[in-house]
């Protein structure tokens, strides 16, 4: 029984990432989308923060959101993996229960 | 799948402010006639819907904080608040209204309808829902 | 598997309306269904059929309502969301007295039991907001 | 003084319009003029006649058109912004082959150099967002 | 010259308020509306940010909306000071322009 | 009251999730042909509208980067963006776009667009314009 936990908006203008990164639990999987995917960038205020839950959380992101916003795929936290919409999907169906946190 | 799902509405959004709040608790009316398993999760700025003595004749916006404690005749008893949300807020459980039900397997005895959880608890909670949804 | 989706988002302001429509699309591709998407908040001014967006920009009524008739997809908007915002088919507006309706064609209007329906009927539950 | 107002939100989705609303009726009883208000992104979605809010709900659209009737207030509706989301005004319709419109009376749709205009020869602008 | 600043959003989901404080100057007003109106609550996380400013910045609380959301008064940090919207309009008028944090 | 006021606007918000980014630049665009003293800030999320190599194909919304290479060509010329907002965010000067005009008081030499300042410049700028408009 496990989570996937949507996120998206910038976690430098809004807590929401920080609070599912509170909440998820251990083999729940964190996607972000849309404007939260700058929560991946390595390097930023937000960074270790994400950092300390990969060990037990996985961490994905979209990768048309990334590429809209022009973030190469290199610059981000080791072990993001990036998906498409078809991985979302298939997310969405491997997990028991999809929360959005909006 | 079982007949009865467990619902959880998550309000994480302060009132007036937005209509989520409202439109939320809209939500929870209507679907409190499904007869499912419900819980309402209040954690981050959620928390502020629940403060007492809301008024808002000066705003011109309609005050829907009432309906709250209506929730009991609707049979939707459980209102889980996170702790750690109320305290970084400089909230107490005293700054929110009393909500109540009346226990039908109890001799009807009236029981607060909020319960506050720790952040942990409320990970718990939201991880033993067949359907979140989100306001 | 059973997917049921929720647009919270008004089209253009927010990208909401047009992630689930991306995630309805591939969703289809792989062979999922997706019964019914549910229009709640402002998301239901995804619904207007009078929009008229740049030339060179998406139209996203149009796309919905070409994916619900390609897929048999319910689009339900949220009655007391809609009236709120002004959002009518020709049924409400004579109802209400109003002398025009926007609804466009795929789109239809009823209540929030839609979406708690779809919430017991479908396997998973994805929402798309703000 | 002269004070120009921006909303940017919906109505009831926010409380921007209603804050503004507020802090006009303010303004007037003061004694300040305030010439034009510039409805842009969501906030054109305030134009719409086609609301119809619960009974016991303030009515957004009358309260504003109320207050510009009674004090000559100019609400101008941002002609861009306004055709994205699907409020026209009767010439509009027309203009686009749609076959209906839904703005309000004391609204009129007009181009972004209203709202610089008003930068200009106000002098204090508000903005009400979200 | 000096600037009324207004925030509206709750300083304890979104980062405006902090990001209008530390862009505030010497003389300047903030005026909290909407759901900002929290960034005033005394004993909160934020609390120590916003009375950190207050020496030079003065701080207002639109009373409609902390009424609304059933905040007393009495709850509020020392020194902010409550207007209704026709405070409201006088700060506009009195400072040189306004400022909206959206 | 000069004939010519100074206008600021100010994107604090991300391109692409929200409309703001874009619907602010089409004001910047039709307000340019009113020869007022323009100035843009880009702060907080702000700054990632400038990110260079966007492409959004995927999304299915349109791409409107370019369209701030041409601000020069409507003598917008003064592209300010926050060094803070931009370290906070793990981007440097180099991760923008190169935005330049020609300069007419300077026999048209091409000239950077985008200034870094310090937040306390950054203040100072908002603190000396006579209209704010923020999206």
């Amino acid at each position: 029984m496990s989570t996937l936990h949507t996120v998206n908006k910038s976690p430098f203008g809004n807590a929401t990432l920080s609070s599912c990164l509170g909440h998820c639990l251990p083999g729940d999987a964190v996607l972000l989308i849309e404007d939260a995917v700058y929560g991946a960038l390595e390097g930023s205020a937000m960074a270790d923060q994400v950092k300390a839950r990969m060990g037990e959380v996985a961490l994905y992101v979209l990768d048309g959101d990334l590429k809209a916003r022009g973030i190469d795929a290199g610059k981000l936290i080791s072990g993001a993996k990036c998906v498409g919409y078809d991985g979302f999907v298939d997310l969405v169906t491997e997990h028991d229960r999809t929360q959005s946190w909006l | 799948m079982s007949d009865i799902k467990k619902f959880l509405y998550v309000n994480r959004k302060p009132p007036y402010g937005t209509i989520y709040a409202l439109e939320s608790l809209e939500v929870v009316l209507i679907g409190a006639a499904f007869e499912q398993d419900v819980s309402l999760a209040f954690l981050d700025d959620g928390v502020f819907q629940l403060t007492r003595g809301q008024n808002t004749d000066a705003i011109g916006v309609k005050n829907f904080s009432p309906t709250f404690r209506a929730l009991g005749d609707y049979e939707v008893t459980k209102l889980y608040v996170e702790r750690e949300s109320l305290e970084e807020r400089g909230l107490t459980e005293g700054d929110l209204q009393e909500i109540t039900y009346e226990d039908e397997d109890d001799d009807w005895e009236e029981k607060p309808s909020i319960r506050v959880v720790s952040r942990a608890e409320m990970a718990g909670i939201m991880a033993d829902q067949d359907v979140v949804l989100s306001f | 598997m059973k997917i049921g989706v929720v647009v919270s988002e008004g089209p253009y302001t927010h990208q909401a309306a047009d992630t689930a429509y991306q995630f309805v699309k591939a969703a289809l591709d792989k062979g999922h269904e997706v019964p019914r998407v549910f229009f709640y908040h402002d998301g239901v001014n995804v619904s207007t059929r009078l929009s008229v967006p740049p030339q060179d920009e998406r139209h996203i009524q149009k796309q919905w309502t070409a994916l619900a008739q390609e897929h048999e997809i319910d689009l339900v908007v949220c009655i007391a969301a809609a009236q709120r915002r002004g959002l009518l088919d020709e049924n409400e507006a004579k109802r209400q007295g109003k002398d025009a309706n926007n609804i466009a064609e795929g789109f239809r209007i009823s209540g929030l039991g839609q979406l708690i329906e779809m919430g017991i009927q479908t396997d998973r539950l994805v929402t798309f907001g703000d």
